[in-house]
């Protein structure tokens, strides 16, 4: 049964250093202000799991939070480059992070086959491609009944999941509504999930197949009002678009970078919810 | 050149006609965007476009900056799942084409959206696969426009991200369950599409005013042109007209916030 | 792009004698119009795929028009035995149908194989079961990752895959709500789906997340109202429980079931949009 | 067996009290759906109910006739398709108990709802499968309930539909991500539970004013009966109001349409 939770006391009991966290939201519902509680917690050593790292893993990248990226697609959308993140695969900064690398629709079936309990997921991917010849976590297999050949990547099971979604209920059920992404299949699949809400509310007031997350299988609901900026909560606020495009200047700087860190994430602390 | 229309004009206008009504179009953010909307808001009225966020059947009024714009949402028919997205949609075989940019193109149009030079040692790091690897497997076939040069346009890819016909054009020969692959690139200069023997990309239309020797030098290979070499026909009036605010409304919207 | 069709026409161009059916609506949805409009054009030799065959299938293998099902759990829900699928089975009348049958979750997962143009589903599945001994599409993979060994049924494939759902609008995209089953998978799996509706309307007036089928994947939308009685359509009428407890004495008889279906099915013709 | 209620009764509300508050539960229809709703009505008001139409976290005024009622979607948190009620929530490891009836159990807990008789000429033809196969083995544990018989209760099953500890009590040992499958047996004369070494159903504790020799009748092999059998606890007049309310307000209801 989901606990609600600080957001500082949600990810100081479940993001443990060395840990493997999946932080979802493709492009909509992105977990920055849990991103950036983790590096202000100074997280060491995670694995950091997502289909598209966007500007939170190049903030926790360049924080020096990481130490390997599963990730299938690494740029700042219609910007450019995420330079945190080019800096530290390409000059080592602030350390060496390895990088694992898979397509789109390996990474959602990876999450679905996470979801389903499954040790592995198959597609009709990869053909022709190189990228089996760098990430030697993908294999093939044979269909049994016609004899194709087909992908086959392992499961992911990180160890928590965290993710963004516009509203909880008492009992910790939460509504993720218009681009859901890959959120629910990250929960399912993970050991623990924390799930930041813009709001509480007594009632979710849904339609009978929205995509509601059963607070039972849900670790700790945390209040967290725009906690999805500068990306987006569909019905609350828009994308800062802007941001996105300053994001290339302040981040391509190590300099402008930690000056930019110092500012917005450390010395404004916590804004939301501390209970410690 | 006209005076009329600048080259990339030309290339988004070309790009759009490549697209029929009614068909479903699985569409990568930037050049392909521009070109299927404009498509949408034009010929093709009931082009179905699709975004890899979920969104199906979407009308955005101004282009995404994001494959996950909060507008391609709001007119989308409906919103699914990414994994759903990849297993229903792209893999199910429901999509007729899929458009896509790239950083590389090879000669036998395989893209590189990976890295120039080494894995290991990158020269630099390209932003990596993204839903294309699949797309151009499972989609009937697949419309690539970007812009023509030396740079892009590349003898052999450093890293083949998505494959065209592979290393020597065969990479499709005997594959179950694969599609037609690249049909159509379309630059700023030319249209190019493969050899129907050899898969190699070769010009078959140049677009007004390009000469052979454009092409060539702007081409990282001893580009072939077809022996029926035509011309691209022209963007119309309307056309130029649709793109023009199309774009004005995009770049207005998009610097509001 | 669907078209409009009558339930004549679209039963008459699409369910060829000896195709492969699926008519999918767990419990609720169950396309009974389509099936007596099956029985009234008096195919023949169909493959019947269904997870829970229901009176619609009791009343179509009555008919004599199946020569095989393939199914997951053959009653009556609430009730008892499906007695013409059991004559069918056990004495041969009105001729010997050929049976595979699986498990719910098998199905469930062949279903969404086919759904998602995979050959095949693997699933931890049928462990300690005999189900594998007498049905040889069950067979057994080994996971690349963990050599765990999981169960890999073939993927479902219809000719065809006829739905119920609430409404359609005039572009043919329709909308299922409530318990919504297998549906979308049986249509997205199959070669070509008829798709009967309450109503047409202008607009479907949905949420973002509904599960909504759009029409350039359907072949044939028809204006079906009460098209799922005796099941039910959510928002529109109820499950008439009277009819399936009913039916157990009706089936069971060879001549009430031939009576029955001469009042019902054959003389009663069709009720609705028939152009032919 | 007193007056106060029935063995029917005695059955449900043993069943009912077998499942803790916040338990989830997957429900088979008939009698675990009974028990299961009272559990819910009486001491475990947060006892998750799923079944396996998609309808999770389902709370209905009165049962269901089949598995997909109206009734259970319109009482639920949310209801899924069918294919995600088995990936995720059932093979997700993401249910705590399911609750099964069956026609046959044998001395080893193996659940038969496939046929009486042999496969290809059954004497008797059952509904099949179902949900059952996988529930046994994907959930954390299984309860069973059913009415005590020697056609119910055998030695071994005829067809192992659903599999308990198997032919000999060791069909899950060593089988990696599995549940611990059936731990009680409810019926309307005792309660049953596997063996700590060899699996094999022994009684663990007898309904009031029942017999060791009225089990042994029962029971269609030598049935054996634990060193501390204890005496089921009696259902309280609580229970058997809001038993006696549920039966009737869907007896009322199903034959109203």
């Amino acid at each position: 049964m989901a606990e609600f939770l600080s957001l500082h006391d949600a990810v100081a009991r479940y993001v443990t250093d060395g840990a493997t966290v999946a932080m979802e939201g493709f492009t909509h519902l992105i977990p920055f202000a849990a991103g950036h509680e983790v590096i202000r917690q100074k997280k060491r050593d995670l694995t950091l799991i997502r289909m598209t790292p966007d500007l939170i893993y190049d903030q926790m990248i360049g924080a020096g939070c990481a130490s390997k990226l599963i990730f299938s697609w690494g740029g700042n959308p219609g910007v450019g480059s995420l330079h945190r993140l080019r800096d530290a695969v390409e000059k080592g900064w602030p350390h060496q992070i390895e990088i694992l690398e898979h397509s789109h629709a390996a990474m959602a079936n990876a999450f679905e086959a996470g979801a389903s309990g499954l040790p592995l997921a198959v597609l009709r991917g990869y053909i022709g491609s190189d990228l089996p010849k760098v990430n030697d976590q993908i294999k093939f297999i044979e269909c049994p009944f016609t004899g194709e050949r087909l992908a086959a990547v392992p499961a992911i099971r990180p160890d928590v999941s965290i993710v963004h979604a516009q509203k909880a209920d008492r009992n910790g059920n939460v509504l993720v509504k218009g681009i859901i992404g890959v959120q629910k299949e990250a929960v399912l699949a993970a050991t623990h999930s924390i799930v930041t809400v813009e709001e509480i509310v007594d009632e979710l007031d849904v339609h009978a197949n929205a995509c509601v997350i059963p607070g039972w299988v849900i670790s700790a609901v945390v209040e967290a009002p725009a906690g999805a900026k500068p990306s987006y909560t569909h019905g609350y606020y828009s994308r800062s678009n802007k941001f996105y495009k300053d994001w290339d200047a302040i981040a391509r700087d190590r300099e402008a970078f930690t000056a930019w860190l110092d500012e917005h994430v450390f010395a404004a602390g916590q804004d939301n919810g501390d209970t410690a | 050149m006209s005076e009329r229309y600048d080259s990339s004009e030309m290339m988004t206008v070309t790009a759009a006609r490549a697209l029929h009504n009614g068909q479903s179009c699985f569409v990568g953010i930037g050049l392909p965007s521009e070109a299927a909307n404009l498509a949408r808001l034009t010929h093709a009225p009931d082009v179905v476009l699709i975004y890899e966020s979920g969104t199906l059947q979407t009308k955005p009024e101004v282009l995404p900056l994001s494959i996950g714009d909060g507008e391609l949402c709001e007119t989308a028919l409906t919103t699914v799942s990414v994994p759903e997205m990849f297993r229903y949609w792209v893999q199910g075989g429901q999509i007729d084409v899929g458009f896509l940019g790239a950083a590389q193109v090879d000669k036998y149009a395989n893209l590189n959206t990976t890295l120039i030079g080494d894995y290991t040692q990158p020269k630099v790091r390209l932003p990596g696969g993204g839903g294309a690897p699949e797309m151009a497997t499972c989609t009937g076939e697949i419309f690539i426009t970007l812009k023509h040069s030396k740079r892009t346009f590349v003898d052999a890819a450093d890293f083949i991200t998505t494959v065209g016909f592979g290393r020597d054009g065969t990479a499709r020969d005997n594959v179950p369950n694969i599609g037609r692959g690249p049909t159509r690139i379309i630059t700023d200069l030319c249209v190019m599409q493969p050899d129907t023997q050899t898969k190699e990309l070769t010009v078959t239309s140049l677009h007004p005013g390009v000469t052979r020797a454009q092409v060539e030098e702007a081409t990282g290979w001893a580009i072939r042109f077809a022996a029926d070499l035509g011309e691209t026909p022209e963007p119309d009036d309307h056309e130029l007209e649709v793109l023009r605010d199309l774009k004005a409304r995009t770049e207005k919207h998009h610097s509001e916030a």
